[in-house]
């Protein structure tokens, strides 16, 4: 036995360089972060005063709420358009390609375009009403003025906003996963007596559970996280959400960088527990055990 | 029971065109506002489609040219700039309206006008001061219509019965004062209109939004050139780390793989705004800030689980016995990943990067703090457009000029983009 | 696939890096890019030709500016020579040590005095870190679409708070919808607007508990019908009076000079209106610094000393918006152009008005805004009905931020 | 042309199970053995850890008389035809086949002129210049051989190489590769889990079960004298019928017996019964073995005919003993029908006698 031909330590070798980057880039980072959120900006010493000062706010509890309603609202609404969307698109229709491009082109658009669209397009004098008076549904005097709405109303209108540009996202993920599926077993179910609907619900959206968990949980995640478009359209502290209010007193507040540091840590304390809650009631941990 | 069937298909397609319609309006507005000079872009209501030329109206008032440009929202002209001075009418008249005025059309205008103001001097001149004490007429029954009118509230709230009608009946009197006055009023300006002022078109310059704003973004080409090395610098690392870590799961089984793959999404459980400023530290410890290769590392570490899982899902596609062949047949493992897999893999994996490419094309948030004299792209962009807060049309040719290129690599990689998340589970 | 990529490295590789003595300026100044386009062409180029160097000019915000330099401090690897600051941030970066004190330079410069009432800001103990530059004060725009609701006994020039405040309402009754713009997103500039007023009626301000503040939210909210019905979402006055969204508005010269000037025919400028007490605004100014640990130091003051000159001032700040040129010298370089309208009102603010600055007195700024944006959004837009007793407790929020 | 020997070879997965255990097998020059068993058995982990695609756990894989276990695939001088062919679908025909010779440095001449010849040996000449995905099944199956075949190895692997053809193409298939076999007269190990893929063209079988090889012989060997129980199930449609039956003598005669079956034993048979000591024996007895007969005292059973399955050339006939099924091969004619009754006896030259224990065979019979 001269010479032990092994590949057992092959796949340690291929990931090494990920967990390696992760610890440098990631790891670190993070560790400072949570560690400079036990201490006090001026002097240095342990404290546990920058979290207290976040529970003590009020603008938490709400954005907490708002965070809660958002992700609620705006995750089962994408996901039932997108789940649409991807089920039109699979039919084999003429122009379905053509859809799918079009669909595809939100993701694209960066933050500052969406930005520039979406305010330009929802002042009072913006191109929304000017396209519903062209159209002829409202008169001059008759414009609608979408931003003065009641705090739940402007979420509202956010979420909308947001679903524009995330749906083609969650699209493609759940439309990847339904070309996967045999059509056979679809098939089947229609020769055995299912109606449209009992087949995708009974066939169609088992199969596709884990697209559909893919889609959801990347999509969650996200979503805990939303606040660019919300501060793009509303400035800060109108719509108060989780991360709004870590930009908040990192980048509009002077001397809170630590309390933002100590919001983004309960805000990832947040995340992983929406996640884990998430991968275990859909039952992801079960299947990786199998 | 075809009746049905064409009936069905009409509707399918209506929600085919409706869902088309959704995603692309603001999309051809952002456009079309691009488009617009500065004019057009602030006029209500927006125009459906941008005018290809500017309709002027020259006036002499004083001793100075008033320049009026056609308005196809309000269906009249408005006033732009007075002054006696060309360059300045025409520095002016260039950035309101987009239309370069020559000297020469301009000279030959103001001839004509020259003439028609000088045969007709008087009548202009009287005509004026006409237009001057209807309007303050108007404005006199105007206020009194308001305020008669917010005393009617006030009267109707408290329920003084004699009052109302008192007052209704003034309000009655003025708006037909009003309405009179108006009436004279425009039939006076058409009349100055006619014998006061000369009117030509010119041309619009319809990308001079575009042209402006990469003049007045400073550096806008080396930022994207850098954009460009940033993204592709992207690429290179997560595919190399990424990629590799991808094939690992594909192709073996090894502890911790689980937990690995969920990794991808703890990365994502921190907000990445919060670890810019350790991030930045740890950079210039390196070296590396406001390098692209900088930027890039930390683009990648978002992008390298999405990569993972990406490919992981395109090797998995590939069958292992290829590879094994490949062995069999004379080359080593390395060999058999390069000369077989890694062709195989090379559309999907080209659409992974064109998706990091994409990814770190149009970040700006970290961009911004990670750099200081050597911005990418959008970042200058995004600081053209903190400035150009009232240049909508400006921001929007920002806009559109970012978007750009992600939107056609997007297009670009669509027939692999199916394929890259065929095989992603959580 | 493979051919895009590789002409996209040779595109890359061609990417020439140019070494020059180059000074790096970060400006939260002239941000709008025709503005930044006229600084450097105009004002630095000369410079540069003067003195045969390179002069990078960047603009940014405030926060961005100074993060920077704290992480370039922390790693001692200063790379910014020059920075323009927002009056409100300086004490931080004297606090944090950034700047450099410029006191012994400062005083051997005869020709120039720096408009003392921006001391208070730019000076700290004595020692002067700041040179001032691109001051503001509040000035009126006026669509001249409004005009035709202007009571008769109004003269635009010489307007009272009470005058503006009842044209507004009539403009709103009039049109049908509220047509005049403060900023009513969070953190904006609604504690200057509502302060301008306040300082008319001879207010403490910020304090809310004194009769002018008082007087000020009540006019605040005799006005609550004349504000347009988006006015929570502006961020800023500009589009919305561009777009004709609003006609009327108080505002920070340059904002309300950039607007003016992109339609002169259209609009009207005025001074700040009047109260009892005078014509109220609050100052602000930006200001010149050199970042302490500079290797460029020499030519750093160079620039400063340049950037300051009276006539390099007023040319400046009359080639872009509608700063004011803090120097006593600048007047005389003033012509009687129509351009100089924007600049000329506002110094009429600042020579005639009662005049407040933010004083270096608060623990965070911000916080001071927030309660003032949260009066406006509670009390006016939504209850409509202003409470004395409530105003008394939110002072007890402005005190807590008191150092 | 080479010799090939596995020693005790086992490969474990995880802590228990194991892939192969402690195989043994002498392959010779120019031998065509034939791994057969079950799917699972092992027979394909087996030729994987003799190509070197699969790590061994312990033993050693000889080529040659030189020890290759840890040596890397590309080193062992074998070629192997996959089971999904693994043709590489970016190169064409011509690239396929050249590939393997490039990487073995040959002069472009002589690879040309190998190509043009196992080309032409598998009949695929005109189809060099095109891609696999512009050929059917049975093309690419060819194109892996002649890749396979190019390398000229020391020995050649096949992974159940026919079993993704159509069932005419597979038979025919079987034969030129035979052929082929005779042509080159290379060593070869060929996986199959098809018994008559086996048969037909071993020249020795390895019937593998769990890992384990039951028995290795020629397909004569394994068919007549199965060593076990699972062999002689395993091998031969339909399998052969198993009884568990009592010893009893009667008379000073010897009977083997049960509920239905009542046979009386000859010589033969008797005297393979001696050595034996336990009252219970499993009885197999091909279906072919059992005859019709009209002499009822012949008989071992008498019953009605359940199903009759024609099958051209012969007929196979089920009966029901109990809650077993019977089958009984016989001649095209006479035919039979369902529910006939018939007299069973059988041919006891044939009769194949398993330990009850052991399921091993009994020895001399």
């Amino acid at each position: 036995m001269t010479k032990t031909y092994s590949k057992r330590w092959i796949p340690y070798i291929l990931i090494a360089p990920t967990i390696v980057y992760y610890i440098v880039f990631w790891l670190r980072p993070v560790i400072s972060a949570v560690y400079y959120s036990f201490f006090d900006e001026n002097n240095n010493v342990f404290t546990l005063n920058n979290y207290i000062t976040i529970f003590k706010d009020e603008y938490f509890k709400q954005a907490v709420v708002n965070t809660a309603i958002f992700v609620i609202i705006s995750v089962t609404l994408e996901f039932l358009v997108a789940l649409g969307l991807a089920l039109i698109i699979n039919k084999k229709f003429k122009g379905a390609n053509i859809l799918l491009s079009i669909a595809l082109i939100p993701m694209a658009l960066p933050a500052v375009a969406v930005g520039a669209m979406w305010s330009s397009g929802f002042a009072t004098y913006g191109w929304v009403n000017s396209l519903l008076y062209h159209l002829g549904l409202i008169t001059a005097d008759g414009k609608i003025v979408f931003l003065a709405g009641s705090d739940f109303q402007s979420l509202m209108l956010i979420i909308l906003i947001d679903a524009w540009q995330v749906i083609p996202f969650m699209m493609v993920i759940l439309l990847a996963g339904l070309q996967g599926l045999s059509k056979e077993s679809i098939e089947a179910g229609y020769i055995f007596g299912g109606t449209k609907f009992t087949v995708l619900r009974k066939i169609t959206l088992p199969m596709l559970k884990s697209s559909i968990q893919t889609a959801l949980i990347l999509r969650i995640i996200s979503a805990i996280q939303v606040w660019l478009i919300i501060v793009m359209i509303y400035g800060y502290r109108r719509i108060p959400v989780l991360l709004e209010e870590v930009v908040f007193y990192e980048e509009q507040l002077l001397g809170f960088y630590r309390v933002a540091l100590a919001y983004s840590v309960i805000v990832a304390v947040i995340v992983s527990m929406v996640s884990i809650i998430y991968l275990k009631v859909s039952g992801a941990f079960e299947k990786e055990e199998q | 029971m075809k009746g049905n069937k064409l009936l069905k298909q009409t509707l399918f397609y209506l929600v085919v065109a409706g869902i088309i319609l959704v995603i692309l309006t603001p999309i051809y507005f952002l456009v079309v506002i691009s488009l617009m000079s500065d004019q057009e872009a602030y006029d209500w209501p927006t125009q459906m489609v941008p005018s290809f030329f500017n309709h002027f109206k020259l006036e002499i008032d004083g001793n100075k040219y008033l320049i009026s440009v056609y308005s196809p929202s309000k269906k009249e002209y408005v006033s732009i700039i007075r002054t006696d001075n060309f360059d300045e009418l025409q520095k002016f008249v260039r950035n309101k309206t987009n239309s370069n005025i020559k000297k020469e059309i301009f000279d030959i205008q103001v001839q004509k006008l020259n003439e028609l103001y000088n045969k007709n001097k008087e009548e202009i001149e009287a005509l004026r001061s006409q237009v001057n004490t209807l309007e303050s007429k108007l404005n006199r029954v105007t206020v009194s219509t308001v305020k008669l009118k917010s005393q009617l509230e006030k009267a109707e709230k408290a329920g003084m019965e004699n009052l109302i009608s008192l007052i209704k009946d003034n309000i009655e009197k003025y708006e037909k004062e009003k309405a009179t006055y108006e009436a004279q009023l425009k039939e006076l300006n058409k009349q100055l209109e006619e014998i006061g002022s000369v009117k030509f078109s010119v041309s619009k310059n319809i990308f001079y939004n575009y042209v402006r704003f990469f003049q007045v973004t400073s550096n806008a080409w080396p930022a994207l050139l850098r954009s460009i090395q940033v993204a592709l610098l992207t690429v290179l690392i997560s595919l190399t780390i990424g990629g590799m870590a991808g094939y690992a799961f594909a192709r073996y089984y090894f502890k911790g793989k689980n937990l690995l793959k969920l990794s991808v999404l703890f990365v994502r459980m921190f907000p990445g705004i919060s670890i810019a400023m350790p991030m930045v530290i740890i950079l210039i410890n390196m070296g590396f800030y406001d390098k692209p290769l900088g930027l890039s590392l930390v683009y990648s570490v978002g992008q390298i689980g999405m990569t993972i899982w990406i490919t992981a899902s395109i090797f998995m596609g590939i069958s292992t016995e290829l590879e094994e062949a490949a062995m069999i047949f004379g080359t080593t493992r390395l060999g058999a990943f390069f000369k077989v897999t890694l062709p195989l893999a090379l559309p999907g994996l080209a659409a992974s990067a064109m998706y990091a490419f994409i990814g770190s094309w149009s970040e700006t948030a970290q961009a911004i703090v990670l750099t200081q004299f050597n911005p990418t792209f959008p970042v200058v962009v995004y600081q053209t457009l903190v400035g150009a807060k009232g240049l909508i049309n400006l921001t929007a040719a920002g806009g559109v000029s970012l978007a750009l290129p992600a939107v056609v690599f997007t297009l670009i990689i669509r027939r692999y983009i199916l394929q890259m998340w065929g095989g992603v589970r959580v | 696939m493979k051919k895009l990529f590789i002409v996209l490295l040779v595109l890359v590789s061609l990417l020439a890096f140019s070494a020059q003595p180059t000074l790096v300026v970060s400006s939260r100044l002239w941000t709008p890019p025709t503005e930044k386009e006229f600084i450097i062409n105009e004002i630095i180029k000369p410079f540069e030709e003067m003195y045969g160097c390179k002069v990078v000019f960047q603009t940014m915000d405030d926060e961005t500016m100074l993060k920077q330099v704290k992480v370039q401090k922390e790693t001692g690897k200063i790379t910014t020579d020059v920075i323009i600051a927002y009056a409100t941030k300086m004490p931080e970066w004297v606090k944090n040590d950034l700047v450099v004190d410029l006191t012994p330079y400062v005083s051997k410069w005869t020709d120039r005095h720096f408009s003392k009432g921006f001391d208070s800001m730019t000076v700290f103990d004595g020692k002067r870190y700041f040179l001032p530059i691109g001051a503001d004060v509040y000035l009126t725009l006026i669509n001249k679409k409004a005009l035709q609701y202007k009571p008769a006994d109004v003269d635009i020039n010489d307007l009272t708070w009470e005058q503006l405040a009842e044209w507004a309402n009539l403009v709103a009754q009039g049109e049908g919808e509220g047509k005049f713009a403060v900023t009513g997103v969070p953190i904006k500039s609604l504690i200057y607007q509502v302060g301008a007023i306040a300082l008319s009626y001879g207010a403490h301000w910020p304090d809310l508990d004194n009769p002018g503040a008082v007087a000020a939210w009540y006019l605040v909210y005799k006005m609550k019908d004349a504000f347009s019905p988006a006015v929570k979402t502006y961020d800023d006055t500009r589009p919305p009076m561009k777009r004709e969204e609003t006609w009327m508005t108080v505002a920070h010269c340059a904002r309300v000079g950039e607007v003016y000037k992109s339609n002169p025919t259209q609009f009207i400028i005025a001074p700040a209106p009047k109260g009892p007490a005078g014509r109220g605004s609050v100052a602000g100014t930006s200001g010149l610094a050199i970042v302490k640990g500079t290797k460029n130091f020499d030519l750093a003051l160079k620039f400063l000393e340049y950037m300051t000159r009276p006539d390099i001032m007023v040319k400046s700040h009359k080639g872009t918006g509608g700063f004011i040129p803090p120097v006593d010298e600048a007047i005389k370089f003033l012509g009687n152009d129509e351009q100089d309208q924007v600049i000329k009102n506002a110094i009429k603010v600042m020579n005639e008005g009662v005049l407040s600055y933010i004083a270096p007195i608060w623990k965070d700024w911000g916080q001071v805004k927030l309660v003032y944006d949260e009066i406006f959004k509670k009390m006016i837009l939504e209850e409509g009905k202003l409470d004395i007793d409530m105003l008394e407790l939110y002072q007890l929020q402005i005190d807590a931020q008191r150092k | 042309m080479a010799t090939l020997e596995l020693i005790n070879l086992s490969k474990r997965y995880g802590k228990k199970v194991w892939g192969a255990k402690d195989v043994n097998l002498k392959v010779n020059e120019g031998e065509f053995i034939v791994l057969l068993g079950p799917s699972g058995c092992g027979k394909t982990t087996t030729l994987r850890m003799i190509a070197g695609l699969e790590e061994v756990t312990e033993g050693k894989v000889i080529i040659d008389g030189k020890d290759v276990t840890y040596l890397e695939p590309r080193k062992r001088e074998v070629s192997m035809v996959f089971q999904s062919y693994a043709v590489w679908p970016h190169m064409t025909v011509y690239d396929n086949i050249a590939f393997p010779l490039k990487l073995r440095k040959m002069s472009p001449d002589e690879i040309d002129k190998l190509v043009k010849e196992v080309a032409e040996m598998v009949k695929i000449e005109e189809l060099l210049k095109r891609f696999p995905s512009q050929l059917s099944g049975g093309q690419r199956q060819r194109v892996a051989l002649a890749r396979a075949l190019a390398v000229k190895p020391k020995i050649f692997l096949m992974d159940e190489p026919l079993s993704n053809l159509d069932a005419k193409l597979r038979v025919k298939m079987r034969t030129e590769l035979k052929a082929i076999h005779h042509k080159t007269g290379a060593t070869t190990i060929f996986v199959t889990h098809d018994q008559s893929e086996a048969m037909s063209m071993a020249d020795r079988i390895v019937i593998m079960k769990d890992g384990k090889i039951e028995q290795v012989g020629t397909p004569d060997d394994v068919y007549f004298f199965s060593a076990n129980v699972f062999v002689a199930g395993f091998i031969g449609t339909p399998p052969t019928n198993f009884f568990k039956m009592n010893i009893i003598g009667e008379n000073g005669e010897l009977h083997l017996k049960n509920e239905y079956i009542d046979i009386k034993v000859n010589d033969k048979v008797r005297k393979a019964l001696e050595k034996y000591n336990k009252d219970e024996i499993i009885v197999g007895i091909r279906p072919e073995n059992l005859l019709i007969t009209d002499n009822k005292d012949e008989a071992i059973f008498r019953e009605k005919i359940l199903v009759v399955e024609p099958q051209g050339s012969h007929q196979v006939i089920a009966v029901e003993l109990g809650n077993q099924i019977v089958k009984i091969v016989t001649p095209a004619f006479p035919k039979y029908s369902a529910d006939e009754l018939i007299n069973v006896t059988l041919d006891q030259e044939r009769i194949m006698l398993f330990d009850i224990e052991t399921e091993k065979r009994l020895e001399g019979i």
